[in-house]
Protein backbone atom coordinates (compact mmCIF):
# COMPACT_ATOMS: atom_id res chain seq x y z
CA UNK A 1 0.00 0.00 0.00
CA UNK A 2 1.93 3.55 -1.24
CA UNK A 3 0.46 5.23 1.99
CA UNK A 4 2.34 5.44 5.12
CA UNK A 5 1.01 7.50 8.87
CA UNK A 6 3.21 8.22 11.55
CA UNK A 7 0.77 9.89 14.44
CA UNK A 8 2.10 11.62 17.50
CA UNK A 9 0.18 13.02 20.24
CA UNK A 10 1.46 15.57 22.03
CA UNK A 11 -0.36 16.03 25.83
CA UNK A 12 1.04 19.44 26.14
CA UNK A 13 -0.75 21.27 23.39
CA UNK A 14 -3.36 18.56 23.00
CA UNK A 15 -2.58 18.22 19.46
CA UNK A 16 -2.60 15.25 17.04
CA UNK A 17 0.74 15.22 14.76
CA UNK A 18 0.42 13.26 11.73
CA UNK A 19 2.97 12.51 8.90
CA UNK A 20 1.30 11.29 5.86
CA UNK A 21 3.63 9.77 3.42
CA UNK A 22 2.65 8.88 -0.26
CA UNK A 23 -0.86 8.84 -1.91
CA UNK A 24 -4.47 9.63 -0.73
CA UNK A 25 -6.61 8.05 -3.82
CA UNK A 26 -9.30 5.38 -4.03
CA UNK A 27 -7.47 2.73 -2.93
CA UNK A 28 -5.98 4.21 0.23
CA UNK A 29 -8.22 6.19 1.37
CA UNK A 30 -10.05 3.65 3.43
CA UNK A 31 -7.09 3.04 5.25
CA UNK A 32 -5.81 6.74 6.22
CA UNK A 33 -9.74 7.09 7.32
CA UNK A 34 -9.88 4.70 9.74
CA UNK A 35 -6.46 5.50 11.15
CA UNK A 36 -7.22 9.30 11.52
CA UNK A 37 -10.90 8.05 13.34
CA UNK A 38 -9.19 5.65 15.44
CA UNK A 39 -6.81 8.55 16.69
CA UNK A 40 -10.31 10.94 17.53
CA UNK A 41 -11.82 7.70 19.11
CA UNK A 42 -9.00 7.33 21.46
CA UNK A 43 -8.31 11.09 21.98
CA UNK A 44 -10.51 14.36 20.87
CA UNK A 45 -7.72 17.06 19.70
CA UNK A 46 -6.43 19.37 16.91
CA UNK A 47 -5.04 17.84 13.61
CA UNK A 48 -1.27 18.79 12.59
CA UNK A 49 -1.06 17.26 9.32
CA UNK A 50 2.28 17.62 7.83
CA UNK A 51 2.44 17.10 4.46
CA UNK A 52 5.78 17.46 3.15
CA UNK A 53 5.91 14.14 1.79
CA UNK A 54 2.10 13.49 0.86
CA UNK A 55 2.88 13.47 -2.90
CA UNK A 56 -1.24 13.17 -4.85
CA UNK A 57 -4.24 13.53 -2.96
CA UNK A 58 -7.59 13.71 -5.30
CA UNK A 59 -11.34 14.17 -4.00
CA UNK A 60 -11.49 10.67 -2.68
CA UNK A 61 -8.89 12.24 -0.21
CA UNK A 62 -10.52 15.39 0.36
CA UNK A 63 -13.48 13.63 1.46
CA UNK A 64 -11.98 11.71 4.26
CA UNK A 65 -10.49 14.91 5.39
CA UNK A 66 -13.59 16.95 5.62
CA UNK A 67 -15.09 13.45 6.90
CA UNK A 68 -12.69 14.00 10.15
CA UNK A 69 -13.27 17.71 10.11
CA UNK A 70 -17.11 17.44 10.19
CA UNK A 71 -16.12 15.37 13.48
CA UNK A 72 -13.89 17.81 15.08
CA UNK A 73 -15.59 21.00 14.15
CA UNK A 74 -18.51 19.71 16.48
CA UNK A 75 -16.14 19.74 19.10
CA UNK A 76 -14.64 23.14 18.18
CA UNK A 77 -11.45 21.67 17.17
CA UNK A 78 -9.57 22.31 13.51
CA UNK A 79 -7.36 21.06 11.51
CA UNK A 80 -3.91 22.39 9.99
CA UNK A 81 -2.73 21.40 6.58
CA UNK A 82 1.45 22.05 7.19
CA UNK A 83 4.00 22.04 4.60
CA UNK A 84 1.63 20.76 1.69
CA UNK A 85 3.32 20.84 -2.46
CA UNK A 86 2.09 22.77 -5.12
CA UNK A 87 0.05 20.11 -6.44
CA UNK A 88 -2.36 19.53 -3.18
CA UNK A 89 -2.50 23.26 -1.98
CA UNK A 90 -3.43 23.59 -5.59
CA UNK A 91 -6.75 21.01 -5.00
CA UNK A 92 -7.56 23.03 -1.89
CA UNK A 93 -7.62 26.46 -3.35
CA UNK A 94 -9.58 25.35 -6.49
CA UNK A 95 -12.70 23.66 -4.40
CA UNK A 96 -12.61 26.52 -1.64
CA UNK A 97 -11.29 23.99 1.25
CA UNK A 98 -8.62 26.53 1.87
CA UNK A 99 -11.55 28.45 3.70
CA UNK A 100 -12.59 25.61 6.16
CA UNK A 101 -9.12 24.14 6.54
CA UNK A 102 -6.21 26.03 7.86
CA UNK A 103 -3.31 25.98 5.58
CA UNK A 104 0.25 26.33 6.90
CA UNK A 105 3.74 26.57 5.12
CA UNK A 106 2.71 27.27 1.25
CA UNK B 1 -4.03 12.72 -37.06
CA UNK B 2 -2.92 12.43 -33.87
CA UNK B 3 -1.38 9.16 -32.45
CA UNK B 4 -4.36 6.98 -30.44
CA UNK B 5 -3.79 4.90 -27.27
CA UNK B 6 -6.39 3.10 -25.45
CA UNK B 7 -6.56 0.93 -22.61
CA UNK B 8 -8.88 -1.53 -21.05
CA UNK B 9 -8.51 -1.58 -17.07
CA UNK B 10 -9.80 -3.76 -14.68
CA UNK B 11 -12.11 -1.46 -12.47
CA UNK B 12 -10.84 -1.88 -9.04
CA UNK B 13 -8.99 0.95 -7.05
CA UNK B 14 -5.30 -0.42 -7.11
CA UNK B 15 -5.22 -0.12 -10.69
CA UNK B 16 -6.09 4.25 -10.79
CA UNK B 17 -2.48 4.63 -9.89
CA UNK B 18 -1.10 2.63 -12.70
CA UNK B 19 -3.91 4.64 -15.03
CA UNK B 20 -2.04 7.73 -13.44
CA UNK B 21 1.19 6.87 -14.22
CA UNK B 22 0.84 5.97 -17.89
CA UNK B 23 -1.35 9.31 -17.96
CA UNK B 24 1.53 11.20 -16.64
CA UNK B 25 4.21 9.38 -19.09
CA UNK B 26 1.88 10.55 -22.01
CA UNK B 27 1.61 13.92 -21.10
CA UNK B 28 5.50 13.77 -20.56
CA UNK B 29 6.46 12.84 -23.73
CA UNK B 30 4.12 14.97 -25.10
CA UNK B 31 6.18 18.39 -23.31
CA UNK B 32 3.73 19.49 -20.53
CA UNK B 33 5.39 20.59 -17.64
CA UNK B 34 4.93 19.62 -14.22
CA UNK B 35 2.04 21.47 -13.06
CA UNK B 36 -0.07 20.71 -16.18
CA UNK B 37 1.04 16.63 -15.99
CA UNK B 38 -0.26 17.52 -12.31
CA UNK B 39 -3.77 18.71 -13.34
CA UNK B 40 -4.18 15.62 -15.80
CA UNK B 41 -3.06 13.21 -13.50
CA UNK B 42 -5.64 14.45 -11.08
CA UNK B 43 -8.30 14.87 -13.72
CA UNK B 44 -7.88 10.99 -15.02
CA UNK B 45 -7.89 9.76 -11.76
CA UNK B 46 -11.27 11.18 -10.86
CA UNK B 47 -12.97 9.64 -13.76
CA UNK B 48 -11.69 6.49 -13.55
CA UNK B 49 -12.50 6.87 -9.39
CA UNK B 50 -16.02 7.48 -10.54
CA UNK B 51 -16.12 5.02 -13.05
CA UNK B 52 -15.13 2.33 -10.66
CA UNK B 53 -17.50 3.99 -7.71
CA UNK B 54 -20.67 4.49 -9.75
CA UNK B 55 -20.27 3.02 -13.33
CA UNK B 56 -19.67 -0.72 -13.12
CA UNK B 57 -22.46 -3.41 -12.90
CA UNK B 58 -20.54 -5.81 -11.73
CA UNK B 59 -17.23 -6.53 -10.22
CA UNK B 60 -15.50 -8.20 -13.28
CA UNK B 61 -15.91 -5.86 -16.01
CA UNK B 62 -13.13 -3.64 -17.24
CA UNK B 63 -13.78 0.47 -18.33
CA UNK B 64 -11.69 2.04 -21.15
CA UNK B 65 -9.64 5.16 -21.19
CA UNK B 66 -8.95 6.54 -25.33
CA UNK B 67 -6.05 9.00 -25.26
CA UNK B 68 -5.83 11.03 -28.28
CA UNK B 69 -2.16 13.07 -28.90
CA UNK B 70 -1.61 15.78 -31.22
CA UNK B 71 0.68 18.67 -31.57
CA UNK B 72 -1.60 21.17 -29.72
CA UNK B 73 -3.40 18.89 -27.02
CA UNK B 74 -4.10 15.66 -25.13
CA UNK B 75 -7.67 14.32 -25.39
CA UNK B 76 -8.15 12.02 -22.72
CA UNK B 77 -12.23 10.06 -22.63
CA UNK B 78 -12.91 7.58 -19.69
CA UNK B 79 -16.00 5.24 -20.69
CA UNK B 80 -17.39 2.88 -18.57
CA UNK B 81 -20.59 0.50 -19.47
CA UNK B 82 -22.45 1.23 -15.64
CA UNK B 83 -25.42 2.45 -14.52
CA UNK B 84 -24.88 6.07 -16.04
CA UNK B 85 -26.78 9.15 -14.34
CA UNK B 86 -28.57 12.21 -15.34
CA UNK B 87 -26.31 15.27 -15.99
CA UNK B 88 -28.04 17.83 -14.31
CA UNK B 89 -27.79 15.46 -10.83
CA UNK B 90 -24.57 17.41 -10.55
CA UNK B 91 -24.53 19.46 -7.98
CA UNK B 92 -21.81 22.57 -7.34
CA UNK B 93 -20.03 22.01 -3.99
CA UNK B 94 -21.30 23.89 -1.28
CA UNK B 95 -18.88 25.34 1.03
CA UNK B 96 -21.34 26.31 4.00
CA UNK B 97 -22.08 22.54 4.07
CA UNK B 98 -19.11 20.68 2.87
CA UNK B 99 -19.96 16.93 1.73
CA UNK B 100 -17.24 14.07 1.79
CA UNK B 101 -18.18 13.45 -1.54
CA UNK B 102 -19.30 15.12 -4.99
CA UNK B 103 -15.78 16.97 -5.56
CA UNK B 104 -14.79 14.75 -8.56
CA UNK B 105 -16.72 16.35 -11.37
CA UNK B 106 -15.95 19.80 -10.15
CA UNK B 107 -11.91 19.17 -10.13
CA UNK B 108 -12.03 17.60 -13.72
CA UNK B 109 -13.75 20.73 -15.15
CA UNK B 110 -11.14 23.07 -12.70
CA UNK B 111 -8.06 21.27 -13.73
CA UNK B 112 -8.69 20.61 -17.74
CA UNK B 113 -9.51 23.35 -20.47
CA UNK B 114 -12.30 21.32 -21.68
CA UNK B 115 -15.05 18.80 -20.53
CA UNK B 116 -17.98 17.48 -21.69
CA UNK B 117 -19.74 14.43 -20.26
CA UNK B 118 -22.40 11.89 -22.15
CA UNK B 119 -23.78 9.91 -19.42
CA UNK B 120 -27.26 7.12 -20.51
CA UNK B 121 -29.00 5.39 -18.17
CA UNK B 122 -28.52 2.24 -17.71
CA UNK B 123 -25.84 2.20 -20.46
CA UNK B 124 -22.83 3.83 -19.26
CA UNK B 125 -21.04 7.07 -18.98
CA UNK B 126 -18.14 8.85 -20.92
CA UNK B 127 -15.87 11.58 -19.67
CA UNK B 128 -14.27 13.46 -22.37
CA UNK B 129 -11.71 16.23 -21.13
CA UNK B 130 -8.85 17.90 -23.23
CA UNK B 131 -5.90 20.14 -22.03
CA UNK B 132 -3.91 22.10 -24.48
CA UNK B 133 -0.17 22.24 -24.59
CA UNK B 134 1.19 25.66 -24.34
CA UNK B 135 0.42 28.38 -21.62
CA UNK B 136 -2.30 27.49 -19.08
CA UNK B 137 -5.64 29.39 -20.33
CA UNK C 1 -9.22 -15.59 -12.63
CA UNK C 2 -6.95 -12.43 -13.31
CA UNK C 3 -7.09 -8.89 -13.89
CA UNK C 4 -6.61 -8.09 -17.35
CA UNK C 5 -5.33 -4.94 -18.87
CA UNK C 6 -4.75 -4.19 -22.97
CA UNK C 7 -3.64 -1.33 -24.32
CA UNK C 8 -2.59 -0.13 -28.20
CA UNK C 9 -0.42 1.98 -28.87
CA UNK C 10 0.67 3.87 -31.74
CA UNK C 11 3.89 2.00 -33.61
CA UNK C 12 6.43 4.93 -32.63
CA UNK C 13 9.61 5.00 -30.69
CA UNK C 14 8.25 7.87 -28.80
CA UNK C 15 5.88 5.76 -26.84
CA UNK C 16 7.96 2.71 -25.83
CA UNK C 17 8.91 4.55 -22.50
CA UNK C 18 5.14 5.09 -21.81
CA UNK C 19 4.31 1.31 -22.15
CA UNK C 20 7.47 0.77 -19.85
CA UNK C 21 6.40 3.09 -17.08
CA UNK C 22 2.96 1.28 -17.47
CA UNK C 23 4.73 -1.79 -17.01
CA UNK C 24 6.45 -1.36 -14.07
CA UNK C 25 3.23 0.69 -12.43
CA UNK C 26 1.48 -3.22 -12.83
CA UNK C 27 3.95 -4.76 -11.94
CA UNK C 28 5.01 -2.85 -8.11
CA UNK C 29 1.47 -2.92 -7.82
CA UNK C 30 1.68 -6.55 -8.13
CA UNK C 31 4.79 -7.04 -5.71
CA UNK C 32 7.87 -7.65 -7.62
CA UNK C 33 10.79 -6.13 -6.53
CA UNK C 34 13.31 -3.24 -7.93
CA UNK C 35 15.22 -6.16 -9.53
CA UNK C 36 12.03 -7.94 -10.98
CA UNK C 37 10.51 -4.91 -12.20
CA UNK C 38 13.84 -3.97 -13.53
CA UNK C 39 13.35 -7.37 -15.50
CA UNK C 40 10.38 -6.53 -16.68
CA UNK C 41 10.98 -3.34 -18.21
CA UNK C 42 13.39 -4.25 -20.12
CA UNK C 43 11.45 -7.33 -21.42
CA UNK C 44 8.72 -5.86 -22.48
CA UNK C 45 10.76 -3.13 -24.59
CA UNK C 46 12.84 -5.47 -26.14
CA UNK C 47 9.48 -7.24 -27.49
CA UNK C 48 7.45 -3.13 -28.59
CA UNK C 49 10.87 -2.46 -30.17
CA UNK C 50 10.33 -5.29 -32.36
CA UNK C 51 7.20 -4.57 -32.87
CA UNK C 52 8.14 -1.21 -34.08
CA UNK C 53 11.23 -1.94 -35.55
CA UNK C 54 10.11 -5.41 -38.02
CA UNK C 55 6.09 -5.68 -37.02
CA UNK C 56 4.69 -2.85 -39.05
CA UNK C 57 3.49 -2.85 -42.58
CA UNK C 58 2.70 0.90 -42.50
CA UNK C 59 3.23 4.07 -40.19
CA UNK C 60 0.15 4.29 -38.43
CA UNK C 61 -0.54 0.97 -37.34
CA UNK C 62 -1.01 0.28 -33.40
CA UNK C 63 0.12 -2.80 -31.80
CA UNK C 64 -1.34 -4.29 -28.96
CA UNK C 65 -0.27 -5.45 -25.29
CA UNK C 66 -2.10 -7.64 -22.99
CA UNK C 67 -1.07 -8.19 -19.35
CA UNK C 68 -2.84 -10.67 -17.48
CA UNK C 69 -2.11 -10.70 -13.63
CA UNK C 70 -2.59 -12.76 -10.92
CA UNK C 71 -2.01 -13.77 -7.91
CA UNK C 72 1.51 -15.82 -8.27
CA UNK C 73 2.73 -14.02 -11.92
CA UNK C 74 2.24 -11.23 -14.71
CA UNK C 75 1.84 -12.18 -18.46
CA UNK C 76 2.63 -9.97 -21.08
CA UNK C 77 1.86 -10.32 -24.40
CA UNK C 78 2.94 -7.96 -26.96
CA UNK C 79 0.91 -8.43 -30.46
CA UNK C 80 1.58 -6.70 -33.77
CA UNK C 81 0.11 -7.65 -37.44
CA UNK C 82 2.96 -7.25 -39.23
CA UNK C 83 5.23 -9.36 -41.36
CA UNK C 84 5.75 -11.72 -39.26
CA UNK C 85 8.72 -13.64 -39.35
CA UNK C 86 10.59 -17.46 -39.07
CA UNK C 87 11.29 -18.18 -35.84
CA UNK C 88 13.90 -20.55 -36.24
CA UNK C 89 15.60 -17.21 -37.82
CA UNK C 90 17.01 -16.63 -34.48
CA UNK C 91 20.16 -17.01 -33.61
CA UNK C 92 22.05 -17.02 -30.58
CA UNK C 93 24.72 -13.75 -29.85
CA UNK C 94 27.83 -14.57 -30.68
CA UNK C 95 30.43 -13.52 -28.72
CA UNK C 96 33.65 -13.94 -31.27
CA UNK C 97 31.89 -11.77 -33.62
CA UNK C 98 29.85 -9.27 -31.96
CA UNK C 99 26.62 -7.71 -34.27
CA UNK C 100 24.77 -4.24 -33.30
CA UNK C 101 21.20 -6.32 -33.25
CA UNK C 102 20.19 -9.29 -32.42
CA UNK C 103 20.22 -9.34 -28.87
CA UNK C 104 16.32 -8.25 -28.40
CA UNK C 105 14.97 -12.27 -28.18
CA UNK C 106 18.35 -13.57 -26.37
CA UNK C 107 17.39 -10.37 -23.57
CA UNK C 108 14.00 -11.54 -23.12
CA UNK C 109 14.32 -15.02 -22.50
CA UNK C 110 17.22 -14.09 -20.16
CA UNK C 111 14.92 -11.99 -18.17
CA UNK C 112 12.18 -13.74 -18.33
CA UNK C 113 10.44 -17.07 -16.58
CA UNK C 114 9.12 -18.45 -19.43
CA UNK C 115 9.34 -17.22 -22.93
CA UNK C 116 6.74 -18.22 -26.30
CA UNK C 117 7.24 -16.65 -29.57
CA UNK C 118 4.42 -17.41 -32.13
CA UNK C 119 4.90 -16.10 -35.84
CA UNK C 120 2.76 -16.08 -39.05
CA UNK C 121 4.66 -14.96 -41.56
CA UNK C 122 2.61 -12.06 -43.38
CA UNK C 123 -0.14 -12.18 -40.54
CA UNK C 124 2.03 -11.20 -37.73
CA UNK C 125 3.42 -11.80 -33.86
CA UNK C 126 2.97 -12.49 -30.68
CA UNK C 127 5.64 -12.55 -27.70
CA UNK C 128 3.96 -13.81 -24.48
CA UNK C 129 6.39 -13.80 -21.51
CA UNK C 130 5.68 -14.96 -17.94
CA UNK C 131 7.04 -13.63 -14.75
CA UNK C 132 6.52 -15.42 -11.16
CA UNK C 133 6.39 -13.25 -8.18
CA UNK C 134 8.72 -14.32 -5.70
CA UNK C 135 12.58 -15.52 -5.64
CA UNK C 136 13.75 -15.32 -8.98
CA UNK C 137 14.20 -19.31 -9.74
CA UNK D 1 14.42 13.94 -25.34
CA UNK D 2 15.04 11.55 -22.13
CA UNK D 3 19.17 11.90 -23.01
CA UNK D 4 22.20 14.13 -22.06
CA UNK D 5 25.72 13.67 -23.11
CA UNK D 6 28.37 15.40 -21.93
CA UNK D 7 31.83 14.94 -23.52
CA UNK D 8 35.60 16.22 -23.05
CA UNK D 9 38.71 15.02 -24.28
CA UNK D 10 41.59 14.46 -21.92
CA UNK D 11 44.68 15.43 -24.56
CA UNK D 12 47.43 13.73 -22.11
CA UNK D 13 45.32 10.50 -22.12
CA UNK D 14 43.92 10.72 -25.34
CA UNK D 15 40.84 9.34 -24.09
CA UNK D 16 37.00 10.73 -24.39
CA UNK D 17 35.25 11.04 -21.17
CA UNK D 18 32.01 10.71 -21.63
CA UNK D 19 28.66 11.58 -19.50
CA UNK D 20 25.35 10.05 -20.36
CA UNK D 21 21.81 10.77 -17.97
CA UNK D 22 18.91 9.16 -18.81
CA UNK D 23 17.53 6.73 -21.01
CA UNK D 24 19.48 4.68 -24.31
CA UNK D 25 16.33 2.74 -26.35
CA UNK D 26 14.86 2.90 -29.54
CA UNK D 27 13.75 6.37 -29.13
CA UNK D 28 17.44 7.94 -28.11
CA UNK D 29 19.82 5.58 -29.95
CA UNK D 30 20.19 7.44 -32.60
CA UNK D 31 21.51 10.40 -31.18
CA UNK D 32 23.80 9.10 -29.12
CA UNK D 33 24.92 6.94 -32.25
CA UNK D 34 25.58 10.12 -33.98
CA UNK D 35 27.30 12.23 -30.84
CA UNK D 36 29.28 8.96 -30.09
CA UNK D 37 30.17 8.76 -33.99
CA UNK D 38 30.38 12.61 -34.22
CA UNK D 39 33.74 12.33 -31.36
CA UNK D 40 35.40 9.72 -33.28
CA UNK D 41 35.31 11.33 -36.45
CA UNK D 42 37.18 14.43 -34.95
CA UNK D 43 39.54 12.23 -32.82
CA UNK D 44 40.20 8.28 -32.24
CA UNK D 45 40.92 7.75 -28.47
CA UNK D 46 39.93 5.14 -25.97
CA UNK D 47 36.16 5.88 -24.80
CA UNK D 48 35.59 6.25 -21.05
CA UNK D 49 31.57 6.53 -20.17
CA UNK D 50 30.21 7.32 -16.93
CA UNK D 51 27.02 5.46 -16.23
CA UNK D 52 26.03 6.68 -12.64
CA UNK D 53 23.22 9.16 -14.20
CA UNK D 54 22.37 5.96 -16.99
CA UNK D 55 18.85 4.75 -15.78
CA UNK D 56 18.20 2.88 -18.54
CA UNK D 57 19.40 0.79 -21.77
CA UNK D 58 18.02 -2.24 -23.91
CA UNK D 59 19.63 -4.41 -26.97
CA UNK D 60 19.22 -0.81 -28.73
CA UNK D 61 21.47 0.82 -26.65
CA UNK D 62 23.59 -2.06 -26.16
CA UNK D 63 23.64 -2.67 -30.44
CA UNK D 64 24.96 1.45 -30.19
CA UNK D 65 28.04 0.66 -28.04
CA UNK D 66 28.96 -2.79 -30.32
CA UNK D 67 28.43 -0.41 -33.31
CA UNK D 68 31.13 2.07 -31.39
CA UNK D 69 33.63 -0.39 -30.29
CA UNK D 70 33.95 -2.24 -33.36
CA UNK D 71 35.43 1.20 -34.60
CA UNK D 72 37.29 1.54 -32.05
CA UNK D 73 38.83 -1.92 -32.49
CA UNK D 74 39.77 -1.47 -35.80
CA UNK D 75 42.69 0.94 -34.18
CA UNK D 76 42.95 -0.96 -31.16
CA UNK D 77 40.84 1.14 -28.63
CA UNK D 78 38.54 0.07 -26.37
CA UNK D 79 35.55 1.18 -24.33
CA UNK D 80 35.50 1.30 -20.23
CA UNK D 81 32.08 1.36 -18.85
CA UNK D 82 32.50 2.90 -15.44
CA UNK D 83 29.88 2.57 -12.44
CA UNK D 84 26.79 1.08 -13.98
CA UNK D 85 24.29 1.06 -12.04
CA UNK D 86 22.58 -3.01 -11.54
CA UNK D 87 20.34 -3.23 -14.15
CA UNK D 88 22.97 -2.20 -16.35
CA UNK D 89 25.72 -4.37 -15.35
CA UNK D 90 23.07 -7.15 -15.25
CA UNK D 91 22.69 -6.72 -19.18
CA UNK D 92 26.47 -6.94 -19.93
CA UNK D 93 26.61 -9.93 -17.71
CA UNK D 94 23.77 -11.89 -19.85
CA UNK D 95 24.64 -10.99 -23.17
CA UNK D 96 28.61 -12.05 -22.48
CA UNK D 97 29.26 -8.09 -23.20
CA UNK D 98 31.19 -7.74 -20.34
CA UNK D 99 34.14 -9.63 -21.79
CA UNK D 100 34.45 -7.54 -24.60
CA UNK D 101 33.71 -4.56 -23.14
CA UNK D 102 35.85 -3.16 -20.10
CA UNK D 103 33.86 -2.64 -17.02
CA UNK D 104 34.95 -0.74 -13.74
CA UNK D 105 33.17 0.44 -10.20
CA UNK D 106 30.19 -2.36 -10.56
N1 LIG E 1 -19.06 7.13 -14.29
C1 LIG E 1 -20.20 7.40 -13.62
N2 LIG E 1 -21.25 6.53 -13.64
C2 LIG E 1 -22.38 6.81 -12.98
N3 LIG E 1 -22.58 7.93 -12.24
C3 LIG E 1 -21.58 8.83 -12.16
C4 LIG E 1 -20.34 8.62 -12.85
N4 LIG E 1 -19.55 9.69 -12.61
C5 LIG E 1 -20.24 10.52 -11.82
N5 LIG E 1 -21.47 10.01 -11.54
C6 LIG E 1 -22.52 10.65 -10.73
O1 LIG E 1 -22.19 12.03 -10.54
C7 LIG E 1 -22.09 12.32 -9.15
C8 LIG E 1 -21.02 13.35 -8.89
O2 LIG E 1 -19.73 12.80 -9.14
P1 LIG E 1 -18.47 13.44 -8.45
O3 LIG E 1 -18.50 14.92 -8.65
O4 LIG E 1 -17.25 12.76 -8.98
O5 LIG E 1 -18.60 13.16 -6.90
P2 LIG E 1 -18.70 11.78 -6.09
O6 LIG E 1 -18.23 10.69 -6.98
O7 LIG E 1 -17.82 11.99 -4.91
O8 LIG E 1 -20.16 11.68 -5.70
C9 LIG E 1 -21.83 10.98 -8.48
O9 LIG E 1 -22.26 10.95 -7.16
C10 LIG E 1 -22.63 10.02 -9.36
O10 LIG E 1 -23.99 10.03 -9.00
N1 LIG F 1 7.65 -8.52 -34.01
C1 LIG F 1 8.44 -9.02 -35.00
N2 LIG F 1 8.00 -9.01 -36.30
C2 LIG F 1 8.80 -9.50 -37.29
N3 LIG F 1 10.03 -9.99 -37.09
C3 LIG F 1 10.52 -10.02 -35.83
C4 LIG F 1 9.75 -9.54 -34.73
N4 LIG F 1 10.48 -9.70 -33.60
C5 LIG F 1 11.65 -10.26 -33.99
N5 LIG F 1 11.68 -10.47 -35.32
C6 LIG F 1 12.78 -11.09 -36.11
O1 LIG F 1 13.67 -11.74 -35.20
C7 LIG F 1 15.00 -11.22 -35.34
C8 LIG F 1 15.72 -11.20 -33.99
O2 LIG F 1 15.13 -10.23 -33.13
P1 LIG F 1 15.98 -9.61 -31.94
O3 LIG F 1 16.62 -10.72 -31.18
O4 LIG F 1 15.07 -8.74 -31.13
O5 LIG F 1 17.11 -8.74 -32.60
P2 LIG F 1 17.05 -7.48 -33.58
O6 LIG F 1 15.68 -6.91 -33.49
O7 LIG F 1 18.09 -6.57 -33.04
O8 LIG F 1 17.38 -8.02 -34.94
C9 LIG F 1 14.79 -9.84 -35.95
O9 LIG F 1 15.92 -9.41 -36.67
C10 LIG F 1 13.59 -10.06 -36.86
O10 LIG F 1 13.98 -10.63 -38.08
Amino acid sequence: MSIHIQTNYNKDENIWIVDIKGEIDIYTANKVKEDLNKMLDEQMADFKINCLELTYIDSTGLGVLIGILKRLKKEEKNINIVNPKPNISKLFHITGLDKIFVIEGE
Amino acid sequence: MGDHFSISVPSKPEYVNVVRLTASAIACRMGFNIEQIEDIKVAIAEACTNAIKHGIKNREENFKIQFLVDEEKLEIDVEDEGHGFSCNEIEEPDLENPKEGGLGIFIIKSLMDDVQINSNIGKGTSIKMIKYLGDDL
